[in-house]
């Protein structure tokens, strides 16, 4: 029930808002966002109590003689998933607030679409729905790059985008329906047991489909390159949405099918996903060093951080798994921070450019101390959210195979060289001519950057209730794999 | 035999009013006759009613073939209304054009009913030959013309192979009828003869629904017809003759021969590789838009393929979903190359957001639809055919038409790009209020059919 | 009483909290008196804990709350308090409450002094939990957490970008190191099943099964993390540059703290290195070898806190040395005397800074023994201390490395004598040249030049006092005997937490080893004073500098320039190329590409729609034909 | 025997003025050449019983269908010689392929064993006959008879529509 | 099977293969609209003969009337067809089928 109205919130408001207008568009997507927050937060209440499976859970049939049914289900998992979606689409509205929008009644309605779309993908159980939810939340967001963007070559830069994921996403297709193939039904449960009795070299093929789906999505070396001009031409508000929620819906497949469904094929035929991930790292990370721009700066570190995460997930044991679940909250958290910062930047010197500025701690220490923490998120501090995702999908990525952790791990080390040195050139030093005005935070912006930094600790000083509501669901889903 | 009466009555009806100066009732009276002949349809469901039985019935009405009838009836209503504003009331032009159109849909009728041969051939004409008119309707246009004469051409020796097809088949079976062919055939054992006839058979076939190699005439009669024609050919025509091949390749000639699955695997394959990248490259969205419906004939063919088991409500339900997106589509390019001089070319899009937000919308949906995006009724046709052509584990062919199925959006992507790029003093698109009722209830009915396949079930 | 240790790492914390976000517009000696006093909290409750622990209670886990579950895997933040974090806390709490105060006095015009003060609380907050947290993975919080407040502290001065690059390099070296320690940890879990401290050595003994190999991978790992905190070859080199931060900060975290925790981390895995020869080895040499280097570079060195920086590589090293050879509570010894001393020296050298107005080149500095009294007493017992000499605390320390050393490994025992005589050598060179001879300043430093105030040598005598006294803790039997005193008293105290060594050394060597140290001690202030102080002789400037040796030494091996050469350049390089060629012109270039071939294929498969129905129709017959022709 | 002297015969006429009619530069020529052709096609509908169907032939082919092509040369004056400027090349082709189809076709054909199985049944000579063909025709195939009225109208409609003068 | 004298239904069907295949080489080779057209009427006889001559084979009438509904169309083909030509020389002045060339690519 809950995860109906889950789903029907965003929805609902968005019909609303594109019918009401302009006018009070923004505040009604901020309620709408808030509403959600509040009733997942019930949910996270609700797990584990007696008689909570009504609540939790809905099943009704769709297409029933293909096996296809709206269900859906908030197991620890798909909670923390949930808690993802519905803690970061207040802030990303709110933070919206700073910027004015033709439309916006178009705008928010779209991502408030997009909202219940990944919303729904995060906690349905049926494998034809999932793949649904996980293509539609591209429509949503390709509008709001394309019409609401004003990077003069914004629609090429859709169109690969668009294309490309579409591309990704039709070999995941494949695969799903492969295995449904076998299994006659998509209920998730019966596509693990499908995937399972398909032999290693089958299985490592059904394993290739999802994985390139998945990769070009997350994305990971070599299928990236679309997403850091796609970062870049996205208004701020979209690249929030995207790095922060939508490539967890990858991260979060590789989770919900690929681990219990291919247990041999990612195990035996699989070894060439890891050795991605982790050139991804390094890939990105080098990447990450050459930028001048911040914003593409963080496009590509986003990158890195990815490429550990998918490595560590598919490692396929409970260490990885909760270090991906973990890590998809934080870098969410992380990212719409760095994104907000860019935000900030942006709207006061009109450029990204880092080697035209520099000493703004000195003209604004508040707005320096909170990226500060937000730099140490990212580079994975300890008592920063970053620390408890990384150093677990490290720990899992290192039990499957330790020379490729090693190279993976060195994100601890590029990582630290490039937001380093992005946080002291624009930072540190002496104030110059251009940074001397830099404006102080107005309280909206404040009051964002503090909640996220807030986040931010509080998940890495505290991780526990995230942790361990979704343990039990990791390790269920883990039963019967030998690993 | 009811619908077949009601449809062939209503095109004389038409005539006669035609006749009698009562022009302005045209449009209400194949309304109202063609809602009577889905209410028909739908009455009959479940008879299975065979008319002249005792005669050895050469149609029958299962629900099958009522559920095509409906379809294409209620695809037809649709682009009478949409057509309406493009044919001036009260000419005997528009009155010619919709007896036509009535008469084609006769035979479209017949192809989903047929159960004998000679009735499949009398379909097959019934439904091209107005169609060669109307493609060639606009008399002054060279292009048009052009069109109405390539088709008519290519038209006639499909139908001439076809024949000889027949001809064959009945020299090995001795009968016309589709059930004494299956019964010929239940041992599995193709005789050269008709192997040879079903042979060409396909390929008759083959052209009418324009696939690989058989499919250079679509793209050229397509851009030349007039666009509501064209509208009309992507849609019922295509659809019908699919319906008489199901028929015929589902239900006659199984088991299908190994060579033949590898010949229409093949045919697939590079229809799909054809359509997809030489519509790549298209600007004129008309064009583009035709070398998309080859692409979606290849998909269709996917049932064909694997009709040994495939329910024919899949075929239906791609049908049905093509078909509205097709209406929409071609009918906006119609009213927004009608005001610019008839360009019809991706830039001519520009802006239409600002133009003609509902058209625009549609024209959105419709695209997305075709590219087979989720929450999107054009998905799920896929995703049927896939489904099937995975259970007959013609893997290399799934992995194609993925591959072509993400080129094809590019194309429907990039004609979305110019509809929401921005322009300069562009000036609104006025179109009539049932033209933007219609195409925003299509675009509706779109999502709607999505969320509601399980309807399909009933079939 | 255990219960209490929670309190240890509040106290710092909520000072921290407190300066951070209350602390605006209080007077600086509130802030200074609220950052000391949560720290002199700390100490006291740690003296509380030591006691408990000095009179044998059991090693207990005090649990503070859950913190990562995954799996088997369940890591909580929870206190070990045991022998050695007892005494660890102490010496901790102790010298950072000195440094505290000294930093009131030291940092009180500075404008950033609340930061200072705040940034010490929490880099103490981190130290402790490094010392207390109960599993490797509690350690790392704090092990990186001190690495965080290093670098904060290092660039404290931000506006001057010298300082911001040394901050970097600092966190970045030491991130080379942590990613060892992750690995170490991985390989540890994945071999064991856990990271606590108490399942891994004592309840379960879980390393007992361990292959040898997996130990010995597993100490290099480790050890690689304790290279980068602990500055040992070859990630020494942020340690210098380190010096960049305000002085009471090298005094604290590079020198007596933070610096050591790299031998707390291996004296706290005694039980895993017992199991492995060649893990110890490879510490050993790495040890013995950046002692030397850092004993070598300390000759010429001109800047009297890089004099001491290099001093400290070079001491940890010798740490190193004695861990190598499973002497883990000598390592600990010697921790626990350096940080007296060096905090000491370190200090003083601040004082002096000080009074000479933040002059650094000893070489512009000469007879400041008139003007500074305190700090040049105190100064010359933390330089007897660190030579060697009887009966001050190094010289205690430094013994028991050599006696260790003869035992074990006679190379190792010249070695560490070259280093003993070094040691002597350059710190009273840095002596004499700052306190005696003429003043070599400019006149407006003499005018300016003063004694620092009580809060800053107050902290100087009584580490003075401690640089005198600490050695007691470990008084070698010979001594001890005599005195009739506690001998290895340390040793006792750390018996069954950390490994000991089974040394079996009679008296009259003991003996002989400690005159043989004592006379080169000697023989190297001798040399010092001979050079510096009879004849008067100055250190050079850098262009007078013609010996290739003397400059190796100046330049620091040029590992800087080395480490620029192959990894710096190499990298930006690659991530160039990356950025410029690779990721447009492949990566990028292949999906491109891809799309430019359907659009070329496009190009060329459009020709066939050739308009010509001619062709049309042979396109029917010839798919007629190959149809048939197939069937 | 004599039948089978006929049906070479016809058969010779047929595919030698079919050749006429595709190789013959005058349009008017071509039209006669197919005229016999449907002659002698119709001599076989005879030789195989159909004795309707050849008198229905003659009167729908020759009489009417090919009368209407003659007229429309006539009309658009094209009963000159006329120039194809084709190439070498393209003839060649289009003969070749042509070529190919037939021989593919013939061997097809000729692969009819089954067909020799086939018992022949009681000859029945009236089988061609008006009143039999009649009976089957409206009775069978009335449906398809009626049909064929939708598509004459059709076609009819089509026909008069294309060849009105009036507006674009 | 031998239908009358020595003549079997494969002379019929070699027959109609020869026809046909000529009609189509007849399509290729020619562009006058008008002769192609005509060649199209020729493989519809050769459809026809050997319709005919399979109905003498089963001896059943049914292929005969098929034949005559063939004729049916084939008159129906013609009307449309020469409509359509009428029409396009009205236009462009020329039968030859070459000049359709405008749409294309």
């Amino acid at each position: 029930m809950l995860t109906l109205i889950l789903l029907a919130i965003p929805l609902f408001a968005a019909v609303l808002s594109m019918a009401a207008g302009a006018k009070n568009a923004r505040n009604l997507a901020l309620g709408a966002g808030i509403l959600e927050l509040i009733i997942t937060l019930g949910a996270f209440f609700l797990n584990g109590k007696e008689g909570s499976e009504t609540w939790l859970t809905f099943n009704r049939e769709w297409i029933g003689p293909l096996g296809i049914s709206y269900a859906f289900s908030l197991d620890g998992i798909s909670l923390v998933m949930a808690l993802l979606v519905a803690l970061l689409l207040p802030i990303i509205i709110y933070a919206s607030f700073n910027r004015t929008f033709k439309s916006p009644h178009y705008f928010y309605g779209l991502m408030l679409l997009m909202a219940a779309s990944m919303m729904g993908a995060f906690t349905t159980t049926d494998g034809l729905l999932f793949y649904v939810f996980y293509e539609f939340a591209l429509i949503p967001i390709y509008f709001m790059i394309l019409y609401w963007s004003e990077h003069p070559n914004k629609a090429k830069i859709t169109l690969k985008f668009f294309i490309y994921t579409l591309f990704g996403s039709l070999f995941m297709l494949v695969s799903l329906l492969y295995l449904y193939n076998i299994s006659g039904s998509f209920n998730m449960q019966a596509l693990y047991e499908a995937g399972r009795s398909l032999s290693g070299s089958e299985q490592g093929w059904v394993f290739a489909g999802f994985f390139i789906a998945f990769a070009v999505k997350i994305p990971v070396f070599p299928f990236h390159s679309w997403q850091p001009a796609t970062y870049d031409s996205a208004p701020t508000a979209g690249t929030m949405l995207l790095a922060g929620i939508m490539l967890k819906m990858a991260s979060y497949g590789m989770v919900r099918l690929v681990v219990p469904a291919l247990p041999e094929g990612v195990a035996e035929y699989g070894t060439w996903a890891l050795a991605l991930s982790a050139i991804s790292v390094l890939y990105a990370s080098g990447m990450a060093i050459a930028q001048q721009r911040y914003k593409l700066l963080i496009a590509w570190s986003s990158i890195a951080h990815l490429g550990v995460l998918s490595a560590g997930i598919l490692s396929g044991n409970a260490q990885g798994i909760q270090g991906g679940i973990m890590e998809m909250l934080s870098h969410g958290i992380l990212s719409v921070a760095l994104f907000f910062v860019y935000d900030i930047i942006e709207s006061r010197m009109n450029h990204d450019d880092m080697s035209k500025m520099g000493g703004i701690r000195e003209v604004n220490p508040l707005f320096a101390f909170l990226f500060f923490i937000i730099v140490m998120g990212s580079v994975a501090l300890p008592l920063t959210s970053g620390f408890v995702g990384e150093f677990l999908l490290l720990l899992g990525f290192y039990q499957v195979s330790p020379w490729l952790t090693a190279v993976a791990g060195l994100t601890v080390v590029l990582g630290a060289v490039y937001m380093l040195r992005a946080f002291q050139s624009m930072m540190l030093g002496p104030a110059n001519s251009a940074t001397q005005s830099f404006a102080p935070l107005n309280s909206h912006e404040k009051t964002v950057l503090t909640i996220l930094v807030i986040l931010i600790i509080a998940l890495g000083v505290y991780p526990d209730p995230i942790l361990s509501v979704a343990n039990p669901s990791v390790e269920s889903l883990l039963q019967g794999l030998n690993r | 035999m009811k619908e077949i009466v009601i449809i062939s009555l209503l095109g004389i009806a038409v005539l006669a009013l035609d006749v009698l100066k009562m022009r302005k009732l045209v449009l209400p009276v194949i309304m109202l006759g063609l809602l009577g002949l889905i209410g028909v349809s739908i009455a009959d469901w479940g008879l299975n009613e065979t008319p002249f039985a005792q005669y050895g019935g050469m149609l029958t009405f299962d629900n099958t073939a009522l559920s095509f009838t409906i379809v294409f009836a209620s695809i037809a209503l649709l682009w009478f209304i949409l057509a309406g504003d493009n044919y001036t009331a009260g000419t005997s032009q528009r009155t010619d054009i919709f007896a036509l159109v009535l008469f084609s849909l006769c035979g479209a009728v017949v192809l989903s009913a047929y159960t004998n041969l000679v009735m499949l051939f009398l379909g097959v004409e019934i439904l091209s030959i107005p169609v060669y008119v109307l493609a060639a309707s606009q008399r002054k246009n060279v292009l048009s013309n052009e069109a109405g004469f390539k088709y008519f051409f290519l038209g006639s020796l499909a139908s001439a192979v076809l024949l000889f097809g027949i001809s064959l088949c009945y020299g090995a079976v001795g009968s016309f009828e589709l059930k004494a062919i299956q019964e010929h055939l239940s041992g599995g054992f193709y005789s050269p003869l008709i192997l040879t006839g079903s042979a060409l058979m396909l390929i008759g076939f083959a052209f009418k629904i324009s696939v690989a190699p058989f499919h250079l005439w679509a793209p050229d009669v397509y851009q030349g017809a007039p666009t509501p024609v064209t509208a009309y050919m992507s849609t019922i025509v295509k659809g019908a003759a699919f319906a008489g091949m199901f028929k015929l390749f589902g239900s006659a000639l199984q088991p299908l021969p190994e060579a033949y699955s590898t010949a229409i695997v093949f045919m697939i394959a590079i229809t799909l590789i054809a359509s997809n990248i030489t519509a790549v490259v298209q600007t004129d969205t008309k064009r583009m838009l035709a070398f998309s419906s080859i692409s979606h004939a290849g998909f269709m063919l996917g049932f064909v393929l694997t009709a040994s088991t495939t329910s024919p409500k899949y075929l239906i339900y791609y049908t049905l979903t093509y078909s509205i997106a097709s209406l929409i589509s071609f009918f906006v390019i119609q009213h927004v190359a009608a005001i610019q001089n008839e360009d019809a070319s991706t830039d001519a899009f520009k802006g239409l957001i600002k133009r003609s937000p509902v058209m625009a919308v549609s024209m959105t949906v419709a695209l997305l639809s075709m590219a087979g995006i989720p929450p999107l009724s054009g998905f799920l046709g896929k995703y049927y055919v896939i489904t099937n052509v995975i259970e007959h584990e013609h893997m290399a062919l799934v992995i194609i038409m993925v591959i072509t199925s993400a080129i094809g959006a590019f194309y429907y992507l990039r004609v979305i790009s110019a509809i929401f790029t921005p322009i300069e003093n562009a000036g609104r698109i006025m179109v009539s209020d049932s033209t933007r009722r219609t195409l925003a209830v299509l675009s509706v009915l779109l999502v709607v059919v999505f969320f509601a396949a399980s309807l399909l079930e009933l079939l | 009483m255990e219960k209490l240790v929670t309190l240890i790492p509040l106290f710092p914390l909520a000072g921290f909290l407190f300066i951070t976000f209350l602390g605006k517009g209080l007077s600086k000696n509130f802030i200074g008196g609220i950052g000391s006093g949560a720290i002199f909290l700390s100490f006291v409750v740690s003296i509380l804990v030591f006691t408990t622990q000095m009179h044998g209670a059991h090693p207990t886990v005090v649990k503070a709350f859950d913190w990562i579950t995954a799996g088997t895997f369940d890591i909580d933040i929870s206190f070990l308090v045991d022998p050695l974090s007892a005494i660890y806390l102490l010496f901790i709490t102790g010298v950072g409450f000195l440094i505290h105060l000294y930093s009131i006095g030291y940092m009180h015009d500075d404008e950033g002094f609340n930061r200072f003060i705040a940034y010490l609380n929490l880099f103490v907050f981190f130290m402790l939990i490094l010392i207390l947290g109960d599993s490797y993975l509690t350690m790392f919080v704090g092990w990186e957490g001190v690495g965080l407040c290093s670098f904060m502290l290092i660039g404290f001065w931000y506006k001057d970008m010298k300082n911001n690059d040394a901050a970097k390099k600092a966190f970045i070296v030491n991130r080379i190191g942590d990613l060892g320690l992750i690995l170490g940890m991985c390989l540890l879990f994945a071999y064991t099943g856990t990271l606590r401290y108490d399942e891994l050595f004592i309840s379960e003994r879980a390393i007992g099964g361990l292959p040898t190999e997996v130990a010995t991978a597993i100490g290099i790992l480790l050890f690689i993390g304790a290279m980068g905190k602990s500055a040992q070859i070859p990630l020494h080199t942020w340690l210098p540059d380190a010096m960049a931060g305000p002085t009471p900060v090298s005094a604290l975290i590079h020198a007596a703290t933070m610096v050591t925790a790299g031998i707390y981390m291996v004296a706290r895995s005694s039980n895993l290195y017992a199991m492995t020869e060649s893990a110890g080895d490879l510490i050993m040499w790495a040890g013995i070898l950046t002692s030397l280097l850092g004993a070598t570079i300390a000759l010429t060195q001109n800047d009297i806190k890089k004099v001491l920086a290099y001093s400290t590589v070079s001491q940890l090293g010798l740490m190193f040395v004695a861990l190598g050879m499973g002497a883990y509570s000598t390592a600990v010894f010697h921790v626990i005397t350096h940080a007296f001393f060096k905090a000491l020296l370190f200090l003083g050298s601040g004082s002096v800074i000080h009074g000479m107005g933040g002059e650094q080149d000893i070489r512009r500095m000469g007879g400041l023994k008139k003007h500074m009294r305190t700090t040049h007493l105190t100064f010359l017992i933390g330089t007897i201390a660190i030579a060697g000499i009887f009966p001050f605390a190094g010289f205690f320390s430094k013994d028991q490395i050599i006696a260790v050393a003869f035992e074990e490994n006679k190379l190792m025992f010249l070695l560490s004598l070259v280093v003993s005589a070094c040691t002597a050598f350059y710190m009273f060179r840095l002596y004499f040249l700052t306190f005696h001879g003429k003043f070599r300043g400019t006149h407006e430093q003499e005018h300016h030049l003063h004694e620092s105030p009580a809060v800053m040598t107050l902290p100087l005598v009584v580490l003075a006092v401690l640089s005198v006294v600490g050695g007691f803790i470990g008084l070698p039997h010979a001594v001890g005997e005599s005195m009739h005193m506690h001998w290895h008293w340390l040793d006792h105290y750390l018996d069954g937490t950390v490994v000991m060594p089974a040394l079996h050394m009679d008296l009259n060597t003991e003996l002989m080893l400690m005159g043989l140290a004592t006379i080169i001690a000697v023989g190297g202030i001798y040399l010092a004073w001979l050079k510096y102080s009879k004849r008067g002789e100055l250190a050079l400037e850098d262009k007078d500098i013609t010996s290739a040796t003397h400059k190796l030494m100046l330049n620091k091996y040029w590992f800087d320039e080395l480490y620029n050469a192959i990894i710096r350049k190499p990298v930006d390089a690659i991530s160039k190329a990356l950025g410029s060629f690779i990721e447009p012109k492949i990566v990028d270039g292949l999906v491109e590409g891809t799309g430019a071939a359907t659009d070329a294929a496009g190009g060329k498969l459009r020709l066939l729609q050739s308009g010509s129905l001619f062709f049309y129709i042979l396109a029917f017959v010839v798919g007629l034909i190959a149809l048939l022709l197939y069937i | 025997m004599l039948s089978e002297y006929a049906f070479w015969f016809l058969s010779f006429v047929a595919v030698f003025s079919a050749a006429g009619m595709i190789f013959s530069k005058n349009p008017v020529y071509s039209v006669l050449s197919l005229i016999i052709t449907f002659f002698a096609v119709a001599g076989h509908y005879f030789l195989l019983g159909a004795q309707f169907l050849a008198a229905v032939h003659i009167i729908v082919y020759a009489g009417a269908i090919m009368v209407l092509f003659l007229y429309v040369i006539m009309m658009l004056n094209l009963n000159k010689l006329e120039e194809e400027k084709r190439s070498l090349w393209s003839k060649s082709l289009s003969v070749a392929a042509g070529g190919i189809l037939m021989l593919v076709l013939l061997a097809a054909v000729q692969r009819t064993d089954e067909l020799n199985s086939i018992a022949a049944g009681e000859f029945n000579a009236a089988m061609g006959q008006t009143k039999n063909l009649g009976n089957v025709l409206y009775r069978e195939f009335l449906l398809p008879f009626e049909l064929a009225s939708v598509l004459f109208l059709g076609a009819m409609v089509g026909a008069v529509y294309l060849s009105k003068k009036e507006l674009a | 099977m031998e239908l009358y004298h020595n003549i079997t239904i494969n002379h019929y069907l070699v027959l109609a293969a020869v026809l046909f295949g000529m009609g189509a080489l007849g399509i290729l080779f020619r562009r006058n609209a008008i002769i192609m057209f005509m060649c199209i009427e020729l493989m519809l006889n050769a459809v026809n003969i050997s319709l005919v001559a399979f109905s003498k084979m089963w001896n059943h009438t049914d292929a005969q009337v098929f034949v005559f509904f063939i004729m049916v169309v084939a008159a129906a083909e013609v009307a449309v067809g020469l409509a359509i030509l009428m029409m396009l020389y009205r236009n462009t002045h020329s039968t030859d089928t070459s000049v359709l060339n405008k749409l294309k690519f």
